[in-house]
């Protein structure tokens, strides 16, 4: 076994752990009081010493937490494993520090350029990291977590999520693409070795026994957004873009999450809702007369990419497996070439072909007009925190679907299709119907969003649906987690957040982005939020998490 | 060793600190296989604002280009051009390339009421409406263009290949697109009317890098010439593969085959091909002397192609605007509007010819070239003023 | 009638096309039941490959001799790549979720799109200022070098064109399926790599090595797919990092089309698709016929004979014993 | 001289679970060992490390004196240690000969096609139904191809796991009367079956597994008298 | 022999035939799997299938609860046909369990065996999505009803476990309950004791005994002869997939067919012995 050398190791020297942590911790915390680099003009200044910024402060934090990683090492609560959260914030310091370096080399012409806060902060990086390798392998046993009051539970799940909006609104408003790099990785070293220490599971324990409130706070911070961005519409415009393709991933997750079914022409549905929406909008590019109210249309919209979903999913009376997949990419081609020759060159004159529909005006509900900037309370929201608003009711829909048909007999019916078919309908579960319901109601779901989209996109074509934002689609799921509502959501953030803020680098982004599925893959391929039971399914037995999970459910049943 | 301490001073000291900041967009191809076009524009802009604030035309701002790349899809401009209109710098966008870019720019950047000066767009469906033939109607007030349309360029191969070449009988192809399929209408229905015969006429997917099947369909009719509506990235393969099954008659285009790239793809059976371009070769030109040196003198990496003079002198009618509204204004998006209103009364003497729009926004210049390929190169065969 | 032949013809050429692209995601589908969507970069790096060769060694030749070299390197960077690949991205994934390694290869297949892009004209990208090449940039179309005897003046026959170059990537399908029958049927390799398709475990209790076959069935199609890169070069004459894409969708249906997993079902499966969209654009009238449509009539043939034929055309119907 | 197959020590752990804690066992070259115990005691586990498919997390496993435990499984075969896999694992969609053929995968002498008729002679089932596909096969007839798969590598040291599993009581005493055959033609063997009572019988030496450890042990004769085998797996009171 | 005594407790079979399959015939290309075989079941009684490996007893469970379309052949439930659909075999009243465990390897006992109560339960998308006092009701009732089963077959203390992490023998059990919670009137178990050891194999007894006890009947298919012939009323042999020998324990161990082809002469006895 690899890890026995580090045991050994570990053995050896285990008694040492705590203070190398401490020590590493407060080296962290000091280089955050030093200069950072010579040249004044890059990374927001950290040339200067005793008045930390930027770079410098996430520094400090990351020390402080390794600080309190050490002292929790000294005395160890039994449900928590100080040791790997080291590790995990150790390596993260580790790259944070060297990735500053690089960029420092990089912008200002040399290493150089480095200053001595710097290699204070990479000896404090490297002793956290040997910290947690040092520490020694412990057993959690989450049955010793603590039990709170339940007003308490709440109180802290108010704070993270108010934390959670803080750290969202800040990371999005850092405009210098390398900070933002370095930024995202002191928060994976403070975040991980937080969470990772055993937190997480608590935290999630903690989620667990006020799903309510939960629910509430994180609805409340997603609501409260768009008022951190005082009126830019740079950000809103990404989130509405996450939001649209969360729907539609979470409306995919329905068939691949639950029931099993790949399907890679996914993006369709979110087309069809989309044309619909256009073809039926004022836009002078519109092909149909009749333009009923955007309610109307919305229904019309779904339904038309339901029935799709019904016709999509009809072969899957015969066909199954990756003879699907193949089917459902064929349907998905079909419908983007559909589009693209409806122009009444090739076939009647719907869609305008290759141009699309362009043109589509903003949405006015009783008067209200999503294309106009309002304020509340003295905060101007752009025409996209507008549709950021609905779209975000449209997500609150889409997740109460989702969870709601997990949790109950048509959930265990996908899952039990998932998990072996044939068995299944020897069990006397309706096989077909119940796999033609989750395309019919992804498709719905995914139609839904696509009305909307028409509308914040202000155009559709035929190229916004192709084969590939099927596979991002898939991507988003997988990345995130199958059949988690989270994770679908982190995923789906990701995905559309990354390229955006990778402009940096803009030639090498897709590069960049394509090496990062392959790498989130090899180091997570249960996707980063599986849920707890695919978390089993993946990693084989652990004791750990079936303990969880049981404890969980004695929870639960109480 | 590598790097050193920097204290080399760079770029600190550009335009007095007091000066404020406006921006003219660029909306083209900057990567894909358009590339070579936008590139083109994109540094024909920046060379016009860079001689600006050399010139300090424009006193108290300083202009900076803002270029973003629509990769020659609809798609990805309407987001270039959202971004664009969500930066309050942004006062006018020369592009874009593609009339079917065009199409899902124009709102986004009507809504904003940043005025849109295209160098290329030949559809004239952008400035006059769906009926432009019938009843011209002005779709967007923000819009203008300093390349001439297809209702001209259309008719003017079409008498070039029936009258001057004698060819009676034509195959048509085009891509679908706005600019493809519009060009091979206003073609088609010149050349019928002159007596010529389509003899086939067939469409393409521009994804689609093979095309025997439409060859072999299209050979049986024995055409005398191709007249291809669409750009090089196909139509050089299109050509190629033409000769290579057999069909050996040369392949005529608009100005989006008119590029040193379809050279490239055609190959050596290029030799014969045609196309139309606007206006007169800019190496001839003695305005474009000066523009030429200059765009020489500023090393940019790649030529300035066939719409380089276009997008300089459009850039410099947005500048000529900005004279009249930046003059008085305190913000550079309060000057939007006042931008737009100053368009239509720009007037001066471009690199193209003489600079000025009518009541659709179009230019009033309406001269072409037909180009032919000559050992390996695009030789000028004729250029005149179209009536 | 002239006009059947004519496109059938046609279609045959396109099919091989497909065929031997096919052949890649059967053979790897076969074994590790992953869909490789990254087959079809690798027919895009054999291209490259051999332009790459071209250009070092012979740029400006068009002697007929070259082609078997330009073969060569072709294959030299398909096998290189798709080995790599195997072993740095999927090889640490065999028993990860299904879909994992799915997610994995379109992110391989976006990264090797952009490598070659950036990477091509460009190796100060990867090799720091060394740059004694001067590959033209791949970020546009790249012309391919044409090669005598295989390119050139088409052949009339009774009134039917037939392409050099079409002729060549028949030939090359033929010879391409020929060894590989041999290869699959009648070598211990070939039985070894249909063991280990059905139960890699046992199969090393067998006394086959896993990894080794496993890399072989990548790099057995990783040289059919730079032959196809070559043989595409040659018909289209220019090449671009997009190409391997929707040649690689196509070819992926054709597999499927023929039964994946099964290796004259790739064959069959190209050659069906080939010809159905050349005889969609010739025959079916209206405006629903016509280039635009063909895509649409050749994934409409695939459902229909899905349906009815589940497991591919000659697909083994994987018995399900309760 | 040591034995032919020394287990010395031995954990394996699936993740965090240790299936195997540290056992100790010899297989003599010509014997016919037996690992005896309930379900889930860690018998498949301990085949399955030995002949490669897992890795162990401590202990050794040495063949013939060569240490095993990093050697790949393909190479272990052949050394002459094959497996016949519990759940017998053949390939469906492979033909019966084709099946028996890739047990002799490892081998490269000529003499394959005589021990694949002796399979047959075996089981004449198998030669009847040689074309077929293997998965259509019925649980009991999969078992003989298994165990014919499993003798076409000549192994000298065969490990069987369950090899009367679903087998007709016919059947069973045919499997269990080749056992012997094949010990008498020289090959040792290590028996894994949950039918304790027929296996120690033929057994020169028996283990008792439970949960992960060794807690009896002896000759077949001394197991199969002891009252704690006789009650935990005779099911005699 | 070991199988001598049978320990059974005498009782009373109904005289109402609740499964009566007809000439059900099972051709594979040329192989005749099942020839003609009939048989009835009768309420509360429990049938042993015994064969030779390969003589067809799970394709005949396989014709008889639709996995397969037979060939040729009827099977009549209560007297009604069924059709060769196994959703509506389950639905009709008949259960089975399956010779390679199918159980749904990542949900938990508990869920397994709720899965099973699908078919009798009726909530629909709507429904779940809305969550009205029925869907509650229901709900309620299904897990009720699901952990009834589980401490029904002795495996209270399992229900949070994933079936696949579960012990073998206590897999087999679930199948049962999962089979079970299709509320059967006759269930089909094919090997049920295969792996198990002989303790285990004489809780299983019991447990079918129980089954058969609560009204149900059964038809069991095992090798252990042990088992069948203490477990059995009645006992049908299949031959190369036709039925040689019908009848009851004592009757099917003495017939000289059956230990022909079944459980092998005397001149094997010597060597397991
Ligand atoms: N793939 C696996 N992942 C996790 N745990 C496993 C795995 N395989 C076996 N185990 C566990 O390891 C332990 C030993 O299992 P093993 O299969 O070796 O037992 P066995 O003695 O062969 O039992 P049986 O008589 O049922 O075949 C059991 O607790 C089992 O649950
Ligand atoms: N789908 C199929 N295709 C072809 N042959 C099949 C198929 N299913 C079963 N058979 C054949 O039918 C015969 C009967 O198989 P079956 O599984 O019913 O036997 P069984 O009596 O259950 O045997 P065992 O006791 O070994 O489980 C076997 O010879 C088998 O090969
Ligand atoms: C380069 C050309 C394709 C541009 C063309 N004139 C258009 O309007 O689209
Ligand atoms: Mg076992
Ligand atoms: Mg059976």
């Amino acid at each position: 076994m690899s890890s026995s050398r580090t045991e050994n190791l570990a053995a050896a020297h285990g008694g040492k752990a705590p203070m190398v942590a401490i020590a590493g911790g407060a080296l962290l915390m000091l280089s955050g009081l030093l200069s950072w680099s010579y040249d004044d003009r890059i990374l927001d200044d950290i040339s200067v010493r005793f008045f930390p910024i930027g770079i410098q402060i996430y520094s400090m934090v990351l020390g402080l937490v390794a600080v309190g990683l050490g002292v929790l090492l000294m005395r160890r609560p039994a449900w928590m494993d100080p040791g790997k959260g080291l590790r995990i914030l150790g390596m993260a310091s580790v790259v944070f520090v060297l990735g500053t370096l690089l960029a420092i080399a990089k912008q200002a012409g040399g290493i150089v350029n480095a200053n001595e806060g710097l290699y204070v902060a990479l000896a404090g990086a490297v002793l956290a990291a040997a910290a947690g390798y040092l520490s020694p392998e412990v057993h959690i046993d989450v049955r010793k977590w603590p039990r709170l009051n339940s007003n308490v539970e709440i109180l802290i799940i108010v704070v993270l999520m108010a934390l959670l909006l803080f750290t969202l609104a800040y990371t999005l408003n850092i405009e210098d693409g390398a900070v933002f790099g370095v930024f995202l990785v002191a928060v994976i070293g403070i975040v991980g070795g937080l969470l990772g220490s055993g937190l997480g599971a608590y935290f999630g324990f903690i989620g667990g026994n006020n799903r309510r409130p939960l629910m509430l706070a994180a609805f409340l911070v997603a609501f409260l957004f768009p008022f951190t961005q005082n009126g830019s519409d740079e950000n809103m415009s990404i989130a509405t873009q996450i939001l649209v393709f969360a729907a539609t991933a979470l409306g995919l997750n329905i068939v691949v999450g639950l029931a099993g079914l790949l399907d890679l022409g996914y993006i369709a549905f979110l087309g069809t809702g989309a044309y619909v929406a256009a073809m039926m909008s004022t836009s002078a590019f519109a092909t149909i007369g009749w333009k009923p109210p955007f309610l109307v249309v919305m229904l019309i919209g779904a339904c038309t990419a339901a029935v799709f979903g019904l016709i999509i999913g009809s072969p899957t009376l015969r066909v199954s497996g990756d003879y699907l997949a193949i089917v459902t990419l064929g349907f998905g081609e079909i419908f983007r070439l559909a589009m693209f020759n409806l122009d009444g060159n090739n076939g009647p004159d719907l869609t305008n072909g290759p141009n699309g529909i362009p043109a589509i005006p903003d949405l006015v509900f009783f008067g209200f007009d999503f294309g106009e900037v309002h304020s509340i309370a003295g905060i101007p929201l752009g025409r996209f925190s507008n549709y950021y608003f609905l779209l975000l009711a449209l997500i609150a829909f889409v997740i109460l679907v989702f969870t709601r048909l997990n949790d109950s007999r048509i959930g265990r019916g996908w899952v039990a299709i998932r998990e072996d078919e044939r068995a299944a309908e020897a069990m006397g579960v309706n096989t077909f119907g119940l796999k033609i319901l989750a395309f019919a109601v992804g498709a719905f779901l995914a139609g839904l969003a696509g009305t909307i989209k028409a509308h914040v996109d202000t155009s559709v074509s035929p190229d916004q649906y192709i084969f590939l934002e099927s596979a991002f689609l898939l991507a988003a799921v997988v990345l995130g987690g199958m059949g988690t509502v989270l994770g679908v959501l982190v995923g789906a953030t990701i995905l559309k957040l990354l390229p955006e803020k990778l402009r940096e680098v803009n030639d090498y982004r897709l590069l960049m982005f394509g090496l990062l599925l392959v790498v989130m893959m090899r180091f997570r391929p249960e996707g980063l939020i599986a849920s707890k039971r695919r978390q089993l399914e993946f990693h084989e037995d652990d004791e750990e998490l079936n303990e969880l999970l049981q404890a969980e459910h004695l929870q639960e049943a109480k | 060793g590598c790097g050193s301490r920097s204290d080399d001073t760079e770029g600190t000291d550009t335009g007095s600190a007091e000066n404020k900041v406006a921006k003219i967009g660029v909306i083209a191809p900057l990567s894909g296989d358009l590339a070579a076009l936008g590139k083109g524009i994109q540094n024909s802009v920046d060379l016009a604002i860079r001689q600006a604030n050399e010139a300090k035309t424009i006193p108290g701002w300083t202009l900076e280009l803002a270029a973003e790349d629509d990769q020659a899809t609809p798609d990805v401009g309407k987001n270039a051009a959202t971004k664009l209109a969500a930066d309050k710098d942004v006062v006018g966008v020369v592009g874009t390339l593609n009339s079917s870019v065009a199409q899902s720019v124009q709102p986004v950047l009507a809504a904003a009421n940043i005025v849109q000066v295209s160098p290329a767009n030949t559809n004239p469906a952008l400035t006059q409406g769906a009926d432009f033939a019938t009843a011209p109607k002005r779709t967007y007030p923000t819009y203008f263009r300093t390349c001439t349309t297809d209702s001209v360029q259309g008719p003017f191969a079409a008498r070039y290949l029936f009258e001057t070449a004698g060819i009676k009988e034509v195959a048509t192809v085009h891509d679908k697109k706005t600019y493809g399929q519009g060009l091979v209408e206003a073609f088609s229905a010149e050349y019928t009317k002159l007596g010529g015969k389509i003899v086939a006429a067939e469409t393409i997917n521009p994804d689609d890098d093979k095309y025997d099947a439409v060859i072999s369909k299209i050979k049986p009719s024995n055409p005398k010439t191709v007249y291809y509506g669409g750009e090089y990235p196909q139509a050089g393969p299109f050509s190629q593969q033409m000769k290579a099954a057999g069909l050996n008659v040369p392949l005529m285009g608009g100005d989006g085959i008119y590029s040193g790239e379809f050279i490239k793809l055609a190959g050596a059976t290029a030799e014969g091909d045609l196309a139309t371009s606007v206006g007169a070769p800019t190496d001839t030109l003695e305005s474009a002397k000066d523009f030429i040196a200059a765009y020489e003198a500023a090393g940019f990496a790649e030529p300035y192609e066939a719409y380089g003079a276009y997008a300089f002198d459009a850039a410099n009618a947005i500048i000529q605007a900005l004279k009249v509204s930046l003059a008085s204004a305190d913000s550079a998006e309060a000057a939007r509007q006042a931008t737009v209103d100053a368009m239509s009364k720009v007037s001066f003497d471009g690199v193209t010819g003489a600079v000025a729009f009518d009541e659709f926004g179009d230019t009033t210049s309406r001269v072409l070239t037909v180009y032919g390929v000559k050992g390996g190169k695009w030789e000028a065969v004729n250029t005149a003023e179209f009536k | 009638m002239d006009q059947f032949a004519q496109q059938l013809v046609n279609g045959l050429t396109l099919g091989s096309l497909y065929a031997l692209i096919a052949v890649g995601y059967t053979v790897v589908y076969g074994i590790v039941q992953l869909i490789n969507f990254a087959h079809g970069e690798i027919f895009m790096i054999g291209a490259f490959g051999a332009l790459s060769t071209w250009l070092i060694f012979f740029e400006g030749e068009t002697a007929l001799w070259t082609l078997p070299i330009m073969l060569v390197g072709a294959i030299a960077a398909s096998v290189t790549t798709a080995v790599l690949m195997e072993r740095i991205a999927y090889r640490p994934l065999r028993n990860a979720p299904r879909l994992a390694p799915l997610i994995t290869a379109i992110g391989i297949s976006i990264f090797l799109q952009e490598a070659v892009r950036l990477g091509f004209n460009d190796p100060t990208l990867f090799l720091s200022n060394w740059n004694p090449l001067d590959f033209p940039s791949a970020k546009q179309k790249v012309p391919f070098p044409q090669i005598d005897v295989v390119t050139g003046q088409a052949f009339t026959l009774g009134g039917v064109t037939i392409q050099r170059s079409a002729l060549f990537t028949i030939g090359c399908l033929v010879m391409c399926a020929a060894g590989l029958w041999y290869f699959v049927n009648r070598t211990k390799t070939g039985r070894g790599m249909q063991a280990v398709s059905q139960d890699p475990d046992t199969a090393r209790l067998m006394g086959i090595n896993v990894d080794r076959i496993i890399m072989v069935a990548f790099a057995v199609g990783a040289t059919l797919a730079a032959v196809a890169g070559v043989a595409q070069g040659l018909q289209v004459t220019n090449i671009n990092f997009k190409m391997g894409f929707l040649a690689g969708l196509k070819a992926f249906t054709a597999a499927v089309l023929g039964g994946i997993g099964n290796v004259w079902g790739a064959v069959v499966g190209g050659l069906t698709l080939g010809i159905v969209e050349a005889m969609a654009v010739q025959f079916i009238p209206g405006t629903f016929g016509g280039s635009p449509w063909k895509d649409v009539w050749a994934f409409a043939l695939l459902i229909i004979v899905l349906v009815f034929r589940p497991q591919g055309l000659l697909g083994a119907k994987v018995v399900d014993r309760a | 001289m040591s034995a032919m197959l020394e287990v010395r020590d031995l954990t394996v752990a699936y993740g965090k679970i240790k299936a195997v804690k540290g056992i100790s066992f010899d297989v003599e070259q010509g014997e016919v060992v037996t690992l005896i115990g309930t379900n889930g005691a860690g018998k498949t586990t301990t085949l399955r490390t030995i002949s490669g498919l897992l890795r162990p997390s401590g202990g050794s496993v040495t063949f013939k004196g060569k240490d095993l435990t990093s050697v790949p499984a393909h190479d272990i075969v052949q050394l002459g240690l094959a497996h016949s896999p519990e759940g017998r694992r053949i390939f469906p969609r492979l033909s019966v000969e084709e099946n028996l053929l890739l047990g002799a995968f490892a081998r490269k002498d000529k003499e394959i096609s005589n021990d694949l008729q002796a399979a047959y002679d075996l089981f004449p089932i198998l030669e009847e139904r040689r074309a077929q596909p293997a998965g259509t096969f019925s649980g009991g007839e999969q078992q003989m191809l298994a165990m014919g798969r499993a003798m076409m590598s000549r192994p000298e040291l065969l490990m069987l796991d369950e090899p009367s599993m679903g087998l007709s009581p016919l059947m069973m005493k045919r499997i269990m009367t080749t056992i012997t055959t094949l010990q008498g033609q020289g090959t040792t063997i290590l028996l894994v079956e949950q039918n304790a009572q027929a296996a120690l019988r033929r057994a020169n030496r028996g283990y008792v597994l439970e949960v992960g450890k060794i807690v009896l042990s002896g000759t077949g004769k001394e197991l199969l008298a002891s009252d704690d085998v006789r009650k935990a797996y005779l099911g005699e009171d | 022999m070991t199988i001598t005594e049978p320990q059974r407790t005498p009782h009373e079979v109904g005289t109402k035939i609740v499964l009566e399959a007809s000439g059900v015939t099972m051709r594979f290309g040329g192989l005749t799997a099942v020839d003609d075989v009939s048989m009835q079941v009768h309420e509360g009684e429990i049938v042993g299938l015994i064969g030779p490996n390969g003589a067809g007893k799970t394709t005949f469970f396989n014709c008889l609860t639709g996995m397969y379309i037979p060939t040729e052949g009827t099977v009549t439930l209560n007297g009604t046909k069924l059709p060769p659909k196994p959703l509506k075999v389950v639905r009709a009243g008949m259960a089975r369990t399956f010779q390679n465990i199918r159980l749904f390897g990542n949900m938990t006992a508990l869920e397994n065996v709720m899965v099973g109560r699908y078919c009798r339960t009726s909530s629909m998308a709507l429904t779940s999505i809305l969550r009205g006092p029925k869907f509650k009701r229901e709900e309620a009732a299904t897990r009720e009803r699901a952990q009834e089963l589980l401490d029904y077959v002795g495996l209270s203390k399992s229900t949070e476990l994933l079936a696949r992490n579960m012990p073998y023998g206590d897999q087999r059990r679930l199948e049962i309950a999962r089979a079970l919670a299709t509320d059967p009137q006759i269930i089909l178990l094919d090997e049920p004791t295969a792996g198990m050891n002989p303790k285990e194999t004489e809780e299983t007894m019991h447990l079918i005994f129980k089954i058969r006890d609560s009204g149900m009947a059964v038809v069991v298919i095992e090798h252990d002869m042990r088992f069948i012939f203490n477990l059995c009323d009645r006992v049908l042999c299949l031959v190369r997939g036709s039925l040689l020998v019908e009848g009851t324990p004592g009757e099917v161990q003495s017939d000289h067919r059956v230990i022909e082809a079944y459980i092998g002469g005397d001149e094997d006895k010597e060597e397991i012995a």
